[in-house]
């Protein structure tokens, strides 16, 4: 797996560069590749942000004829008290508006998050072309 | 730091974002744009996003509030040349672009906000520019 | 590599030079305005060089080069937004820039191409926009 | 003295920016700045086209009131057969301007030429503000 360092604002862009150019060698179609890229802008910026910082890693994905991407963003921040009101269109900690996590969500095929009070949160996510 | 230029044709600012819009220079070109229609008192603004492949949440989020601002200053913004990637993906992702227009080009785009460019005749008259026109539906 | 934007505004280019160039980027902003103005049919091109300032005897060249190569091409070039102090270390030097146009803003320009920005009236007949008059003399 | 390795393109950008900033720096007048930059963008250039690559050299100089900026360019090429003849306007052996040379002597307060043939060219600029 690969593994992109986020700390700040930059690096989500390299994370989201590092997933459209991955998507883009692999023949991902440019719908595929503008949504993975974007899930992965929405959640790098969730790990620097409500984070604390942390780290992206990835990896392409191969079953049959079938090419994917797979994402995991680690952080060791305060993590998410109540996940599910966090997946909620419009939820936002910090009043902005809070599409990032349901967004990601809806552009994947396979989203999973998972997060322990005070441990950070980690998500998983694949996209299938 | 780099910074995007706000460019200005008459009445109408133009931008044009050719860079990779990490989260404060999106803030930065929110405020240069909004500066410069306060110092130019300009009344329309195209902003040509057709470089952008990615516009996640936190971009159009800038994007809607920057069009909202400058409604606020009289002034009109058109986003122009969004990919329909791009416009899928935010529509996939639940965002909508409340108060946003859109054009195809930037022809299309100075013709949204009332604007042509026209050729100067002779006589000093402006005459509208077949040239022009065919253009607005076609490709970039 | 990085490279630099040329919009095209109906039957006009526009290019605005905001980052530093080097030698072959130079060259390459050359080759891509060619190119465009043969697969947009352009009749005018902007250069925009407010931003530069430097301006020395290569990129001098280039410039008037591509102005005259576009000429063949029967599309004329302006060049807008010299600096003073460009202007004149270019003169000190002994360069003139033969068949170069200049103009002090981009809408200075499009009016020494033959073009104007004008509004649209509801009768859909264009007409000239006072407030772009203005400007023309104006700072930008 | 500061040193600027001369190798391409770049190199040149980076040298006539370090003028220009040192210029900013120092008080110059946008006039004098833009004389020294412009003359150090061609003598740079002329380090990597001509000279196969070199270095500039460049400090500040105080003397009583006034300030100024003294550049030295120095390569190992194949240097300048006939000096007088390449300091003449149009003079070029690659078919372009020739302006460099004698443009830069122009823009700059005193301006030193040396070369032995096979040994390299070195070229001294000194502009006051
Ligand atoms: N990595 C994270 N660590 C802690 N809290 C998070 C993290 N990601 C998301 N959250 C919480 O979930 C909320 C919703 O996130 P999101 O949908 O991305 O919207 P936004 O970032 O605009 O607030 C955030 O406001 C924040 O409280
Ligand atoms: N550093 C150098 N080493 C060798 N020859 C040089 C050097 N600088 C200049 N010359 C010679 O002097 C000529 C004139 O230089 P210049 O006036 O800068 O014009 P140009 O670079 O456009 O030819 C060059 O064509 C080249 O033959």
């Amino acid at each position: 797996m690969d593994k992109i360092e986020i700390r700040d604002e930059h690096d989500v862009v390299l994370a989201r560069t590092a997933a459209r150019d991955v998507a883009g060698a692999q023949g991902f179609s440019v719908m595929a590749k503008t949504r993975i890229a974007t899930a992965v802008s929405e959640l790098a910026r969730n790990v620097f942000l409500h984070g604390d910082g942390g780290y992206m890693e990835y990896e392409v994905l191969r079953e049959g004829n079938k090419i994917g991407i797979h994402c995991r963003f680690v952080d060791q921040g305060p993590g998410i008290p109540n996940i599910e009101q966090a997946m909620q269109d419009g939820f936002s900690s910090i009043a902005t508006l809070g599409h990032g996590l349901p967004g990601a969500r809806r552009l994947v095929d396979d989203f999973k998050i998972h997060s322990e009070p005070g441990r950070g949160v980690r998500v998983e996510i694949i996209k299938w072309n | 730091m780099q910074s995007i230029p706000v460019l200005k044709i008459g009445p109408v600012l133009l931008v044009s974002i050719q860079t990779e819009l990490h989260d404060s220079l999106a803030v930065n070109l929110q405020d240069t744009i909004l500066y410069k229609i306060r110092d130019t008192r300009a009344r329309a603004v195209l902003i040509d996003i057709t470089a952008m492949e990615i516009v996640d949440s936190f971009i159009a989020r800038i994007l809607s509030e920057t069009t909202q601002m400058a409604s606020v200053m009289d002034a009109r913004v058109v986003l122009v040349g969004m990919r329909p990637a791009v416009t899928m993906t935010l529509v996939d992702m639940g965002m909508t672009l409340p108060g946003i227009d859109t054009a195809i080009n930037i022809e299309a785009g100075l013709f949204k906000l009332g604007y042509e460019l026209c050729a100067i005749r002779q006589d000093g008259h402006a005459v509208r520019e077949p040239a022009l026109m065919e253009t607005v539906d076609g490709q970039d």
